[in-house]
């Protein structure tokens, strides 16, 4: 087991490398810098462009791209993530202050949207055809038509605004130390960026749940005289948690990318507000860490997938 | 106050301009012809735009300086006239082949709506244009200047475009007349000259005469067609009271004096007060934008002290100042006993090293960097042959300041210059100074100090108890980090969690005008949104 | 057909209809027969003819799509007969008597076990529904079930998981299942059709065993006359839905009186009759089940066809122990004789 | 007969049930069946309503002209904001344009994009797919290790790396769009060819000598078809989508040209949200409309061509 992970580590070194190369290419292409971005345009008119040049070359702007990707590159092999262009901030300290936020976000709209998603897509399953069902079913189709960032503004509008029932947005307050404290932040932030994966949840586990019950073994429980829960859960559940539980792994980087948007809404300081104002500044460094660090979590996250699978399913043998 | 600087406007618009238009094109580029630029001023409703689509949130401009002490007699108002336009464009031999491409860097929405106006009046008169946002390098974009400042070609890839100049000192405005400075506009003899007499006097009347002369010209020419005057809204919650202090321009420094107002307190009894303003990921070095962060208003104080309209009245940090020597020299002797929020003194050496520092950061003010750059010794540092400036020397408590070159906003200048704590900057590069670590928590000087700060999500500020000033009412303030035109202001504010701030965002006004809770004051800035007509052609 | 004493179960007129596609599928349409205690009944007819339909529907295991028309299932249990047909399909009752007092063993031993769930698991699952035995006697109990069934190192193999096991363990491991709680009738819905031919010979030794020594009533699905004539006590020939004839092996093997049955008989090779044996495919194909003919569901293949047979055949009885469906059965036993 | 005192208590099902023997009790012998996947389709009431919302929602973008009475793009300060009526059937935006015309000229752009990048990525993942699924080798493995490295990414963190690097414009956002989506329908395709390509008639088309392009295209592309419309659909779905995502950050289709997530916009206006309604709603349910429409039909679409999901 653990040299399995350990090799499956090590394969992803190669990859990230040709994948921050390829940002990093990709990022010198565009026109601008950070420097220019520094500048307010009002005020650009104005500015002492040579200062400006001195700027660049002091944060190492003005090197060949080679060398500053090298010098990025063994930097960052050596654990120093580099500092973010516009403040200095070193992006390691950028990383704790947000990452926090946005696993608090992933992982709250994780659990909601295993815990429903799953339970509701049982009960479609168990219902199958039925009015519950088909409800469910268009329910579900509906969470995942609208936009979310305007299911977001129209939460804001009826629960924030009108009801007053939960906070506009942000994360926390002076003296809101703990986490109940800050829960009423969460709510609205969470729910909304469930609800896509809820209904991606609740899909994929009625039809995974549908083919657990047409499984011949099903009928041998029942044959056994067993309790139909016990038919329903036990066996039929227990089955299809299976393939509900690799979409979900899958599904937590696309969680730490679909909250790119709800941050955006809630004001909610996490990693994907952070990435939005970096690829607008064109703060390379920043921008380069975060697109790693979110590759690296969907690569993680596919190995965490493979290691549940095997601990779910005995069938499953890691491969050699 | 808003009716007041329009119908001001108005009445000298009454006059008929006396032409002395070379009405022809000057190179190959058709809006090098003054007519066709006069059509394009003719053929936008700026006042039917401000009014409706702006909600009033923007006074319809006569020149490129709001303020009409600086017009000439006889300014043309070019009120919207289409026919007037439209036979403008004929005489200029406008065929309509070409389509002009509209470029803006504002990424609202306001700014898209109101340049979907715009096209669709200058389509009514014959003039095809279509708009887009500028991306990635802004700056770059807009600022190159053409070899031939005559003929060209441009530098800049676009025909028009939408932004604004926000000036602190008029000069702003006309600095890029001078000679092959301008992106948009040949040279213009008669303007070079001008610009160089505002610069070299500290004598009003003087500068006041140079403006008219060049607002004139501009008009007639419309080399810069200057549309509306942008304005500032206070907004401030009913809980908070001021005391009677002013309301000014909020991008700047200016004296408020917060130290005197009171909030309602809340229910547990605390006088808490919350702003917009926090930082993102850090504390912006308070020489860039002068006023607009949280810190730089609270956190720091300035050598001199200016009123709402930003003229200097009196010292801040410094108990006397004099301009002697024909303007030539300025000295001026800090408060007894000056602390830094961290306790220790603020000394004439903090004062001196921050000169010599914003002298050669990279993203100081231009105006502040304008005028430091004109004291004795500026060169020699900035060249790296001198480690200080020989222009500034300190005596005690008293620093004084020998210019090489006049310069025309000193007391503005120190008016707005906040002095840093060298101690924290031992070893570090003024170009990299912005890249400090100071600036996650910076130690200011000004009536509150920063108590918590919590990058993206909150900063708080507490009174400094010895603050020169007295100890501030409020027990703590709480800055969100939304910012103007940001509509996260707006939701914070119907949330109760703004108790002042500011906005230039015309459509946050009326959002926080209905909010019964919340009172908004406009007040006029120098802020000038304008066409920059390209008049060179392009390459 | 008399009704004796050691009747297990009894199917009356049972029709079995499946409603999947919008369509309607007629799976049963009138099927009787006993299952004797000690007696294996074997249940024969080519794929399709509804012999699965007729365990699931004793079992009640039939697909959500389905229902039971009209008809009779009767279990003879200890506590005097229990019409199963009437019984909630998953209602406590019908549960009480699956497992316990009829079990079911199925066609392939690969799917037929939960793969997330060791063998022990399962076999102390249905020990802890119908006994009382304690969480270490299920788990003793299944050891010895599982060494009974002739499994190597039962001990170490409870614990584990059915994708260890080869498909003849499994299979032994589901009859280990099935028996755990000694019912009364044991049905096995063609339980070597997924092995190998010698595996297929241990299990069925090993049903044959179960038969004897606990009285235990089988009603064995098959598609193999080979195993019928091995194993069968008593035949019922199906097809489309029918039961076209029934009667002792001796005699429905050996003197069919259904047209069908021959058929079927002369389409397979019989072990011991020698290569040179004459095996005939039987005409025509079997009708499409949504668009079956009105009459005799064989009339379209039949060689003994005429204009009677637009209509369903009565059953008839032969003797007191055989019965045929069909129209013109004397003609067939005629021509049969010669 | 059923023993009246022995039978179960009827269910819904039973209803369903009797009607049904009874239909073909009246029909036998009669026969009269479509082709297995329309009937299927059409049967999946869901997929039909949404197939009839999506073709009306597309022709009325597409006659946009004809059916739209103002001219989408010209202001009128005059008419600002105004609520729906009969002039304006859905109101005027903040520079009193006419809404409903917006929604239909919207329409064509969204559409454009949400279908046009689906069907290009679809195109670019099939062409590559199918090919190197079936005949392997460098070109496999280089196809793969690229749609590896495209898959990598969260989605949304890739498209704004690429808006970054490209830019925003329409043309753009489809090629970034198509960048994003061509992997997962490359990958799918490739899948069903490596099965496909064991089956019987595969190897015996190779014993008469075809070629490999001829093969893999004419004779095994067919029989992946079904999911890759399926996935065509979804992608559309999710496209559109992101468009509207994309316009919220600022990072989408130029405000200039009118896409439903530039309509949509106007909403982060907290007090058009509160106060003008008709600015923001009529195209919200618009959007949402069309994509459930399309994620209706895809749906369908998997049913009717999946054989394992039968009734």
């Amino acid at each position: 087991m653990l040299t399995y992970i350990a090799r499956r580590l090590l394969t992803l070194i190669p990859m990230v490398i040709v994948i921050s190369f390829l940002i990093y290419l990709g990022l010198e292409l565009t026109p601008g810098d950070a420097v220019s971005h520094m500048i307010p345009p009002d005020a650009y008119g104005s500015m002492d462009e040579d200062r400006l040049q001195e700027l660049r070359e002091s944060l190492g702007l003005g090197k060949p791209f080679l060398v500053r990707y090298w010098i990025w590159i063994s930097g960052v092999l050596q654990g120093d993530f580099g500092y973010s262009l516009a403040g200095g901030v070193p992006i390691s300290k950028i990383f704790l202050d947000r990452l926090p936020a946005t696993l608090e976000l992933s992982i709250a709209a994780l659990l909601i949207s295993t815990v429903l998603g799953s339970i509701l897509g049982t009960i479609s399953a168990l219902t199958r055809g039925s009015l519950t069902d088909q409800s469910l079913t268009v329910v579900g189709m509906l969470g995942v038509s609208i936009p979310e960032f305007f299911f977001g503004l129209v939460a804001i509008l009826i629960f924030a605004l009108n009801l007053e029932w939960l906070p506009v947005g942000g994360r926390t307050l002076p003296g809101y130390d703990s986490f109940w404290d800050r829960l009423p932040h969460l709510v609205m932030p969470a729910m909304v960026l469930s609800i896509m994966m809820t209904a991606g949840v609740m899909r994929y586990a009625r039809s995974s749940m549908l083919d657990a019950l047409s499984r011949d073994f099903i009928r041998t429980a029942r044959s056994k005289g067993m309790p139909e829960w016990r038919v329903n859960i036990l066996h039929g559940f227990r089955v299809a948690l299976t393939p509900v539980i690799v979409l979900i792994g899958f599904r937590l980087p696309v969680l730490i990318g679909g909250s790119v948007i709800i941050e955006q809404v809630f004001q909610w300081p996490g990693i994907g507000k952070e990435f939005v104002s970096a690829v607008r500044s064109q703060d390379y460094p920043l921008v380069m860490m975060v697109a790693l660090f979110s590759v690296l979590a969907v690569l993680v996250a596919s190995l965490i997938v493979d290691l549940l699978t095997a601990i779910i399913d005995p069938r499953v043998r890691l491969g050699d | 106050m808003n009716k007041l600087l329009r119908t001001s406007a108005i009445a000298i618009i009454a006059a008929q301009v006396a032409g002395g238009v070379s009405a022809q094109a000057i190179n190959e580029s058709e809006l090098s012809d003054p007519r066709v630029r006069q059509a394009i001023a003719y053929a936008i409703d700026m006042e039917t735009i401000a009014e409706t689509l702006f909600e009033g949130a923007a006074i319809p401009a006569l020149g490129l300086t709001s303020d009409a002490n600086n017009y000439p007699e006889g300014m043309n108002s070019y009120s919207y006239d289409p026919d007037k336009a439209r036979e403008l464009l004929a005489e200029a031999g406008w065929d309509g082949s070409r389509t002009l491409d509209m470029v803006y860097y504002y990424p609202d929405q306001l700014t898209a709506d109101f340049m979907a106006v715009v096209q669709a009046q200058l389509g009514d008169v014959g003039i095809d244009m279509t708009y887009r946002l500028l991306e990635g390098d802004v700056g770059a974009q807009i600022s190159g200047v053409p070899d031939d400042p005559v003929n060209g070609p441009s530098v800049v890839d676009w025909d028009i475009l939408y932004g604004a100049r926000a000036a602190i000192a008029n000069q702003e405005y006309f600095n890029r007349f001078a000679e092959g400075e301008m992106p948009t506009v040949p040279t213009v003899d008669a303007l070079v000259p001008l610009v160089e007499s505002v610069n070299a006097t500290v004598n009003p009347a003087v500068q006041r005469a140079g403006f008219q002369e060049m607002e004139g010209i501009i008009n007639e020419n419309v080399y810069i067609l200057p549309l509306y005057y942008q304005q500032l809204y206070i907004f401030e919650s009913d809980r908070i009271n001021r005391n009677g202090a002013p309301y000014g321009n909020e991008q700047y420094n200016y004296n408020f004096d917060v130290v005197n107002w009171t909030v309602e307190p809340n229910e547990d009894g605390e006088l808490v007060a919350y702003t917009n303003g926090a930082p993102m990921q850090f504390f912006e070095l308070p020489w860039q934008n002068l006023g607009i962060w949280v810190h730089s208003r609270y956190a720091f104080d300035t050598i001199l002290e200016a009123d709402g309209t930003l003229t200097p009245i009196g010292g801040e940090l410094a108990e006397t100042y004099e301009v002697i020597d024909d303007g030539m020299t300025f000295t001026f002797t800090l408060k007894d006993d000056l602390k830094w929020h961290d306790g220790t003194p603020i000394t004439a050496a903090d004062v001196k090293w921050s000169i010599e520092a914003a002298a050669q950061a990279p993203i100081t003010h231009p105006v502040v960097s304008t005028t430091l750059s004109r004291i004795e010794g500026a060169e020699a540092l900035a060249s790296g042959d001198a480690d200080g400036m020989s222009g500034v020397t300190i005596d005690g408590n008293t620093v004084t300041i020998k210019f090489a070159v006049l310069d025309p906003n000193v007391l503005l200048t120190f008016s707005q210059f906040a002095p840093l704590p060298m101690a924290y900057f031992e070893g570090t590069d003024p170009l990299q100074i912005q890249q400090n670590e100071f600036w996650q928590k910076p130690i200011g000087s000004g009536p509150f100090m920063i108590e918590e700060a919590r990058m993206n999500e909150f900063t708080t500020l507490v009174p400094f108890p010895d603050y020169h000033g007295g100890v501030a009412k409020i027990e703590q303030i709480i800055a969100l980090p939304s910012a103007d035109g940001d509509a996260n202001l707006i939701r914070n504010a119907a949330a109760f969690r703004a108790d002042f701030g500011y906005t230039k965002n015309a459509t946050d006004v009326p959002s926080l005008e209905e909010m019964e809770h919340m009172t908004v004051r406009p007040v006029n800035i120098p802020y000038t949104r304008m066409f920059w007509i390209n008049q060179f052609p392009r390459g | 057909m008399e009704m004796g004493n050691d009747v297990a179960l009894s199917v009356r007129n049972l029709k079995t209809y499946i409603y999947t596609n919008n369509r309607c599928n007629r799976a049963l349409d009138g099927v009787s027969f006993e299952i004797r205690q000690g007696k294996t009944l074997c249940i024969v007819g080519e794929s399709g003819c509804g012999k699965s339909v007729t365990a699931a529907s004793i079992m009640q295991l039939l697909p959500t799509l389905s229902r039971i028309e009209d008809g009779e299932i009767t279990y003879h249990g200890p506590d005097g007969p229990v019409r199963i047909d009437a019984l909630e399909r998953d209602g406590a009752k019908m549960r009480a008597i699956r497992g316990k007092e009829i079990a079911m063993i199925f066609q392939d031993p690969m799917t037929a076990l939960n793969p997330v769930y060791s063998i022990g698991f399962q076999i102390k699952e249905m020990l802890r529904y119908h006994t009382s035995l304690g969480r270490k006697d299920r788990h003793s109990k299944a050891i010895d079930l599982l060494r009974s069934m002739g499994i190597p190192l039962p001990e170490r193999r409870v614990d584990e998981y059915p994708h260890l096991y080869s498909g003849g363990m499994r299979q032994r491991a589901m009859i280990a299942i099935a028996m755990s709680c000694n019912p009364r009738i044991l049905i096995a819905d063609e339980p070597t059709t997924a092995l190998d031919v010698t595996i297929q010979a241990q299990i069925f030794e090993l049903m044959d065993t179960l038969k004897r020594e606990n009285g235990t009533a089988i009603m064995l699905i098959t598609h193999d006359m080979g195993v019928v004539a091995e194993l069968a006590d008593d035949v019922a020939v199906m097809y489309m839905g029918n039961i076209v004839e029934a009667g002792p092996v001796g005699k429905v093997l050996r003197k069919p009186v259904h047209p069908y049955t021959r058929a079927l008989l002369d389409s397979i090779p019989v072990l011991g009759r020698g290569k040179d044996q004459e095996i005939k495919a039987i005409p025509g194909q079997t009708p499409d089940p949504y668009n079956r003919p009105t009459g005799c569901q064989f009339a379209d293949r039949c060689a003994y066809r005429v204009s009677a047979c637009d209509e369903m055949p009565p059953e008839t009885m032969v003797a007191d122990d055989h019965r045929v469906m069909c129209w013109r059965y004397q003609e067939f036993m005629a021509d049969a004789a010669e | 007969m059923t023993d009246a005192t022995v039978t179960r208590p009827r269910t819904r099902r039973d209803a369903q049930f009797d009607r049904i023997r009874d239909r073909e009790a009246k029909l036998a012998g009669t026969t009269q069946r479509k082709g297995r996947f329309l009937s299927k389709f059409l049967n999946n009431r869901l997929a039909v309503i949404g197939f009839a919302i999506f073709a009306v929602i597309c022709l009325m973008s597409l006659f946009a002209p004809l059916i739209a009475q103002h001219d989408p793009m010209s202001p009128n300060l005059r008419a600002i904001a105004k609520p729906p009526s009969a002039e304006h059937w859905f109101g005027t935006d903040k520079t009193g344009r006419d809404i409903f015309a917006r929604v239909l000229y919207g329409g064509r752009v969204s559409i454009l994009v949400g279908l046009g990048s689906a069907l290009l990525s679809a195109l670019i993942g099939v062409i590559i797919g199918v090919y190197s699924g079936y005949v392997g080798g460098w070109l496999d493995w280089i196809a793969m290790r690229i749609s590896e490295i495209f898959m990598s990414f969260p989605q949304i963190i890739l498209v704004l790396l690429l808006v970054a690097i490209l830019g925003q414009s329409l043309v753009n956002l489809i090629v970034i769009f198509t960048l994003t989506g061509w992997g997962g329908i490359y990958r799918m395709a490739r899948a069903r060819m490596l099965s496909i390509r064991e089956e019987e008639y595969v190897q015996a088309l190779r014993s008469f000598g075809l070629g490999p392009a001829r093969i893999a295209y004419k004779h095994m592309l067919p029989n992946a078809l079904g999911p890759i419309m399926v996935n065509i659909t979804l992608s559309t779905a999710a496209f559109i989508l992101q468009e509207a995502g994309l316009s919220f950050l600022g990072l989408g289709v130029p405000l200039s040209i009118p896409t439903w997530g530039n309509i949509l916009n106007a909403a982060q206006d907290l007090r058009v949200l509160e106060q003008n309604w008709w600015i923001w709603l009529p195209v919200g349910a618009t959007i949402s409309l069309f994509v459930l429409s399309v994620n209706f039909i895809g749906d369908g679409l998997r049913d009717a061509t999946d054989p394992s999901q039968q009734g």
